[in-house]
């Protein structure tokens, strides 16, 4: 078990520093000059461009060798400073991101628990039950293929636009102002639903046929024919086989988040609402890379942590590794 | 000809935190010309990790092997190869020993254009023709056949028929007939006897003391990596002294003699003592002593050909 | 009379047609009896073993019948087979050693099988108890996770799992190839001191290691390309074989003691027909030392000897 | 079955044994039958037979304003047109060219680089193993499309290439970490033993004893590669990080999103692309379940 945690740590910690080392190494190695394509954009602003002009130099100058700046990026960051944002200033990168977040988790959170729960359970049931199997699955093969943002696009215009039910951009109405009242609360809803059920179908068709892909295997195991060859009902040996082959999804949650992620980051895009994913949209189209860097690196922490939170799961239900038997498949 | 000094093998599980697990431990034996060893011992004792040491196919962790007055850890490509061309192994399991996609001659194709490859068609269809008779094989009833279409038996003995190929001077024999079917066995086992008396000198590896006693004229006994006993095979098997040696006799189901009451070890081999005897936590020899699990006990010759690593054994 | 089958059959279907795995089997075990079932690989030992108890596709029942103590199985239904499997009829598996759930406390795993053959756990726990103290487990390993046993722990964990409801028949398939001597012959005697004690009335042990079934077994039936060669009295199919492929069969195992320059032994030759379109008449006359022109037809199987049963035709011709 | 192309080519042989032919023969029976594979290949065929010669009946230049706006398909506009009349079936068919070209060199890629580490750590083992295992697995946790987009994002000039490849760079822990798998496991087996003490080459080893014997795991993990990197590239494409100087699907819906067809319901500017690309994408994965049944005996159906 210590290995299996020795492990992960030391993976967790190359990744974060590889991933930090890119997103510093990126806009100085890149062809072009950032600080250049930056000027040219805040000119209409002659009162912020020598502002941020001393600004972009400390950052990005050359008189500083390259190691001081690499090293100057990590103190920075430590410091939780991310730089300031182009698009918004002279708001901070991390302030943004701070003010994004809630609404990603209240996304994503119940998207994947959801989907998790439901989409195993579904595909557990679906395996081995032919007409199921040939039927239902590959609607699951098709969902787990759709373009998040397709799925996003045709429910804001099916739902949205031509049945007019639900609202489709931004997570409140324009009217209205942060507050614990029903008609805030109830509008938030409003506006979580659909990107919430965009993400949900296309992570529930992964599961569900991740699911039964795995059970098939676990229902050929040899445990699972000794409990037939002794008369056990068939739901005892599901029931077996769906515990066992619920573990290998939990590690296939942790590899598929970066794509989980991703998935967010548009869906939130179709339906502008102000997670991360619409502030990079935002930073992109202007040429905000202050706000990019932030992001990215916001995304990475995120993923690690994630990753770190199921791996703890994992070994809570997992006997094997808990003995120390299997630790060494990081 | 081939001389075993000291060899160990240690296994790290992985460079995070890894433990070291020792497979042998301090093993020394030689084998002459024209003899065949026995190297019996149980799962994990050890003993196939010997056989692919020698084969070269394992690293040794420390020790010596030397083969001919030459220590073959210093074998590099060509003489390698060489190497190779007088030292051959058969496995186990046979159908592992094939490609499965591959028709079974592919491992005659692979010798010949590694050690042969100037040879004419004719020349080498010559040899192989002749190998596969040496090892009993109708060539016919055996060329161009896939793995699955060919017996256990006559598997095995196409790899051997493989190593005679070469100008082999000693084979390394890992298990090689307890995968086979009690019919077959006997005429592989011949088959290696027959070998011998053309000089070739024979590792025989088994886990069954009755292969073990038919074929050959030195036995050595292996428990957790060590050499608990070994010498001349009537010796060690008549007058087993090693309470190891004694419990595998007993053990061991005979088709002329009911089970003897003996006390077999039911209790997991967990608990490990790594300093002292390794038949420490299983021994009950009634004197064996805080000696016994404080060093390991050495080799000590009991009689001509005949040594056991015990010290209250040799009283009897 | 605890089991008897008649003319049983059962092919496995293959894309290439049907491999006749057991053709025509008529024996019978009496109560109290160990029968050892030996023979080569691929000669329908293991289909046997789960003929008896859990037949699935692709193995196809063609006709015969199973008796257990009078009742008849209705082996070729898998679902009303579930009433007899494990309270009157229970196997340990070749793949003994996996054949617990990896992430169930054996514990749970033996609590949640028996009720969901509703039977009360509590009420057998105490059984249960007595049963691993009689294979020397502790019984602490029902807190434990299988991955936590050595092999031969495993070997005996399934044993009494597998015996819990005292059925009428137990089915041992290839349980002692996997250990080492040591712990081969412990769990060996473990079975002989389940028949004693009568947790289970007679059994069926499969293995291809004669010498074993010398030890334990009261009768021995070798069986050769599905179909059944000699059964006899343990002492009697070890000393006086008849049936040709018994004899060489047992002249061919080395025992310690014989050696290759004093006694050289002998194996039989050629090799195990393939199932698809198995040889005319008898089987092995192919291999056979001693065949003749009548064993184009097929010898029947018939008892030559009290309790002594042999399928070929020169002992047919010698007994005549 | 490349498995069993391998073997022919392989082996030298004059007269065909009985056995092989069966092997073959089981192999077209289970294929034949296996519906998964069928419709599964069926669709994907069709989508490429459309990107190869779908473009030759295009009429118009695909960034061309050359019609009324936003008009119903119809005879002339088979596809009808976007908010600025640009003709959506030459953007369909030349975007599904697009999409193509990156699941073969994204995909490709991204198989071609798992298969090096997979093969060099599976087979070495020991430290480089190690070593590959712990690059593995950092590219693996890092979520590689936030990586790409950084990259994506500073790059200027963008042309499908550029974007194919980085997501072949990115995308190969997957594929490399089940090859190393697979290879470790051939390589335990007794023949690379014989193959060793045979005196050859560890290269030699990889391609001629233990690659042929994963050529259909090979083909399984390209295909989910393939879908894969048109997966991602339909997403850098949509938040605008997809190419600067050519059409895809994911641009036009992009495109249709940015300007309005949504609110103007222009549905024939945006469904017609995302269905492309889940029909492709979930063709692949169902035609990889039915491959998996024919190689796999334990998953053929009961």
């Amino acid at each position: 078990m210590r290995r299996y945690f020795g492990r992960k740590i030391v993976v967790y910690l190359s990744t974060f520093f590889l991933a930090v080392t890119i997103d510093w190494a990126i806009p100085r190695f890149m062809p072009g000059n950032p600080i250049l394509n930056l000027l040219t954009r805040v000119a209409g602003r002659p009162e912020t461009v020598q502002h941020m002009y001393n600004y972009y130099s400390r950052i990005f100058g050359l008189d500083i060798p390259v190691w001081k700046q690499y090293i100057n990026f990590w103190i920075a960051l430590f410091h939780g400073d991310l730089g300031t944002s182009v698009l918004m200033f002279p708001q901070k990168v991390t302030a943004i991101i701070m003010r994004a977040v809630p609404y990603d988790i209240f996304l994503l959170v119940p998207a994947i628990l959801l989907s998790f729960y439901a989409g195993n359970k579904f595909g557990a049931f679906a395996a081995r039950t032919k007409w199921l199997d040939n039927t239902v699955l590959p609607l699951g093969y098709m969902l787990t293929a759709t373009p998040y943002m397709w799925l996003g696009i045709l429910l804001a215009w099916s739902l949205g636009i031509v049945a007019g039910i639900f609202p489709i951009a931004g997570a409140y109405g324009f009217n209205l102002q942060p507050s614990l009242s029903w008609v805030f609360i109830l509008s938030l809803l409003e506006h979580w639903f659909l990107p919430f059920v965009s993400l949900f179908l296309v992570y529930f068709g992964g599961w569900a046929i991740g699911m039964r892909n795995m059970i098939i295997y676990e229902l050929e195991a040899d445990y699972s024919h000794y409990l037939e060859a002794l008369g056990a009902p068939r739901s005892l040996v599901r029931k077996y086989a769906y515990r066992n082959a619920i573990l290998p999804q939990i590690t296939g949650l942790a590899l598929q988040l970066g794509v989980v992620v991703a998935g967010a980051l548009v869906t939130e895009v179709v339906f502008s609402y102000p997670g991360i994913g619409y502030w990079i949209l935002q930073a992109i189209q202007n040429q905000d890379y202050f706000l990019i860097q932030g992001c990215f690196l916001f995304i990475i922490i995120m993923v690690l942590i994630a990753n770190f939170i199921i791996d703890i799961v994992y070994v809570i239900v997992d006997p094997r590794t808990r003995l120390g038997m299997v630790g060494g498949s990081a | 000809m081939l001389k075993l000094d000291k060899i160990s093998k240690v296994y790290s599980t992985g460079t995070f935190g890894g433990k070291l697990l020792p497979a042998v431990v301090d093993v020394s034996f030689d084998i002459g010309e024209g003899e065949v060893v026995s190297l019996i011992g149980e799962s994990g004792s050890g003993k196939s990790t010997i056989g692919k040491m020698i084969l070269r196919l394992i690293t040794i962790s420390s020790g010596k092997i030397i083969f001919n007055g030459i220590d073959i850890s210093t074998f590099k490509k060509n003489t390698l190869k060489s190497y190779y061309k007088e030292v051959q192994g058969v496995f186990q399991d046979p159908f592992s020993s094939y490609n499965p996609i591959f028709k079974a001659d592919k491992i005659f194709t692979i010798i010949r254009q590694e050690f042969f490859p100037k040879m004419k068609d004719k020349e080498w269809e010559e040899k192989v023709d002749s190998s596969l008779k040496a090892v009993g094989l109708n060539p016919d009833q055996v060329l161009n056949k896939f793995p699955h279409q060919l017996s256990g038996g006559q598997l095995q003995r196409f790899l051997i028929a493989r190593a005679l190929l070469l100008d082999i001077k000693f084979l390394v024999a890992d298990e090689i007939i307890s995968m086979l079917d009690a019919s077959t066995r006997v005429d592989v086992l011949n088959l290696l006897a027959e070998l011998k008396s053309r000089g070739l000198s024979i590792l025989f590896i088994t886990h069954d003391l009755s292969l073990g006693y038919y074929i050959s004229e030195k036995a050595i006994i292996l428990y957790r990596g060590s050499v608990v006993e070994m010498g001349n095979t009537e010796k060690v098997y008549s007058n087993s002294l090693h309470p190891y040696t004694k419990m595998l006799m007993a053990s061991v189901p005979r088709l002329d003699k009911k089970w003897e009451e003996v006390e077999v070890e039911l209790k997991a081999k967990q608990i490990e003592n790594t300093i002292g005897c390794v038949y420490y936590d299983r021994c009950r020899v009634p004197d064996k002593d805080a000696g016994c699990a404080g060093s390991r006990p050495p080799l000590i010759k009991v009689e001509q050909d005949h040594f056991v690593a015990c010290k209250h054994c040799m009283k009897e | 009379m605890s089991l008897q089958t008649k003319n049983l059959r059962v092919y496995y279907q293959t894309l290439r047609g049907d491999v006749k795995a057991l053709d025509d089997v008529t024996f019978n075990i009496k109560d109290g009896e160990i029968m050892g079932l030996a023979g080569e690989s691929g000669c329908g030992k293991t289909t046997l073993a789960n003929s008896i108890i859990y037949l699935t596709p692709p193995m196809k029942y063609i006709d015969g019948s199973v008796e257990l103590d009078g009742e008849e199985l209705p082996i070729w239904d898998i679902d009303s087979m579930n009433t007899f499997r494990y309270k009157k009829v229970s196997i340990i598996p070749q793949y003994a050693m996996n054949a617990m759930n990896p992430t169930r406390k054996i514990g749970k795993m033996t609590e949640e099988l028996l009720v969901s053959k509703k039977i009360s756990y509590k009420k057998t726990k105490a059984e249960l108890d007595r049963r691993l103290d009689l294979v020397e487990l502790k019984n602490d390993i029902l807190g434990m996770y299988p991955i936590e046993l050595s092999g031969g722990m495993k070997q005996r964990m399934v044993l009494v799992l597998s015996t819990l409801l005292n059925p009428s028949l137990l089915i041992a398939d290839e349980i002692t190839s996997a250990l080492d001597v040591s712990t081969q012959k412990a769990v060996a005697e473990m079975l002989v001191e389940f028949r004693n004690r009568k947790i289970v009335k007679s059994m069926i042990v499969i293995t291809h290691d004669i010498s074993i079934l010398y030890q334990i077994a009261d009768s021995i039936l070798v069986m050769y390309a599905g179909k059944l060669a000699e059964k006899a009295s343990t002492e009697v199919i070890i000393h006086s074989p008849m049936h040709p492929y018994t004899r060489l069969l047992i002249s061919s195992l080395p025992k310690v003691g014989v050696k290759y320059s004093e006694k050289k032994l002998t194996g039989i030759k050629g090799n195990t027909p393939l199932l698809f379109n198995p040889p005319v008449g008898c089987r092995f006359k192919d291999r056979c030392p001693v065949a003749f022109d009548k064993c184009i037809k097929e010898p029947p199987f018939i008892e030559i000897e009290k309790g002594h049963f042999v399928a070929c035709w020169r002992e047919c011709e010698r007994n005549a | 079955m490349t498995e069993q192309i391998n073997i022919e080519k392989s082996e030298r042989m004059d007269k065909v044994p009985v056995k092989k032919q069966k092997k073959v023969n089981e192999f077209i029976y289970f294929a034949i039958r296996n519906n998964k594979l069928k419709i599964g290949l069926g669709i994907v065929l069709l989508f490429i037979l459309l990107a190869l010669i779908g473009p030759l009946f295009a009429k118009y230049d695909w960034n061309a304003y050359i019609g009324p706006m936003s008009q119903p398909p119809s005879r002339e506009f088979w596809f009808g047109t976007t908010t600025f009349g640009q003709d959506v079936y030459t953007q369909f068919v030349l975007g599904l060219r697009a999409t193509f070209l990156v699941g073969i060199i994204g995909g490709g890629l991204g198989t071609l680089i798992g298969i090096i580490i997979g093969f060099v750590a599976g087979y070495r083992g020991g430290i480089v193993d190690e070593v590959l295992n712990v690059l593995t697995n950092v590219v693996l946790v890092i979520p590689t499309f936030a990586l790409l987009l950084i990259v994506a994002a500073y790059l200027k000039v963008r042309g499908i290439m550029i974007e194919s490849i980085f997501i072949g760079l990115t995308a190969w822990p997957w594929a490399a970490r089940a090859i190393r798998a697979q290879t470790f496991s051939l390589r335990s087996r007794d023949f690379v033993d014989l193959a060793r003490m045979s005196g050859m080459k560890p290269l030699k080893i990889i391609f001629t004893e233990i690659a042929p014997n994963m050529m259909s795991y090979l083909l399984m993990t390209f295909i989910l590669q393939f879908g894969g990197a048109i997966l991602i590239a339909a997403t850098l494409d949509f938040i605008g990080l997809g190419p600067t100087n050519t059409i895809s699907l994911g641009l036009m819906m992009n495109y249709a999103v940015m300007w309005g067809a949504l609110q103007f319901g222009n549905w024939w500017w945006f469904v017609p692309p995302g269905f492309a690309i889940m029909a492709i994408v979930g063709s692949l994965y169902i035609m990889n379940v039915g491959l998996d049944e024919v190689f796999n005996p334990k998953l053929r159906e009961m």
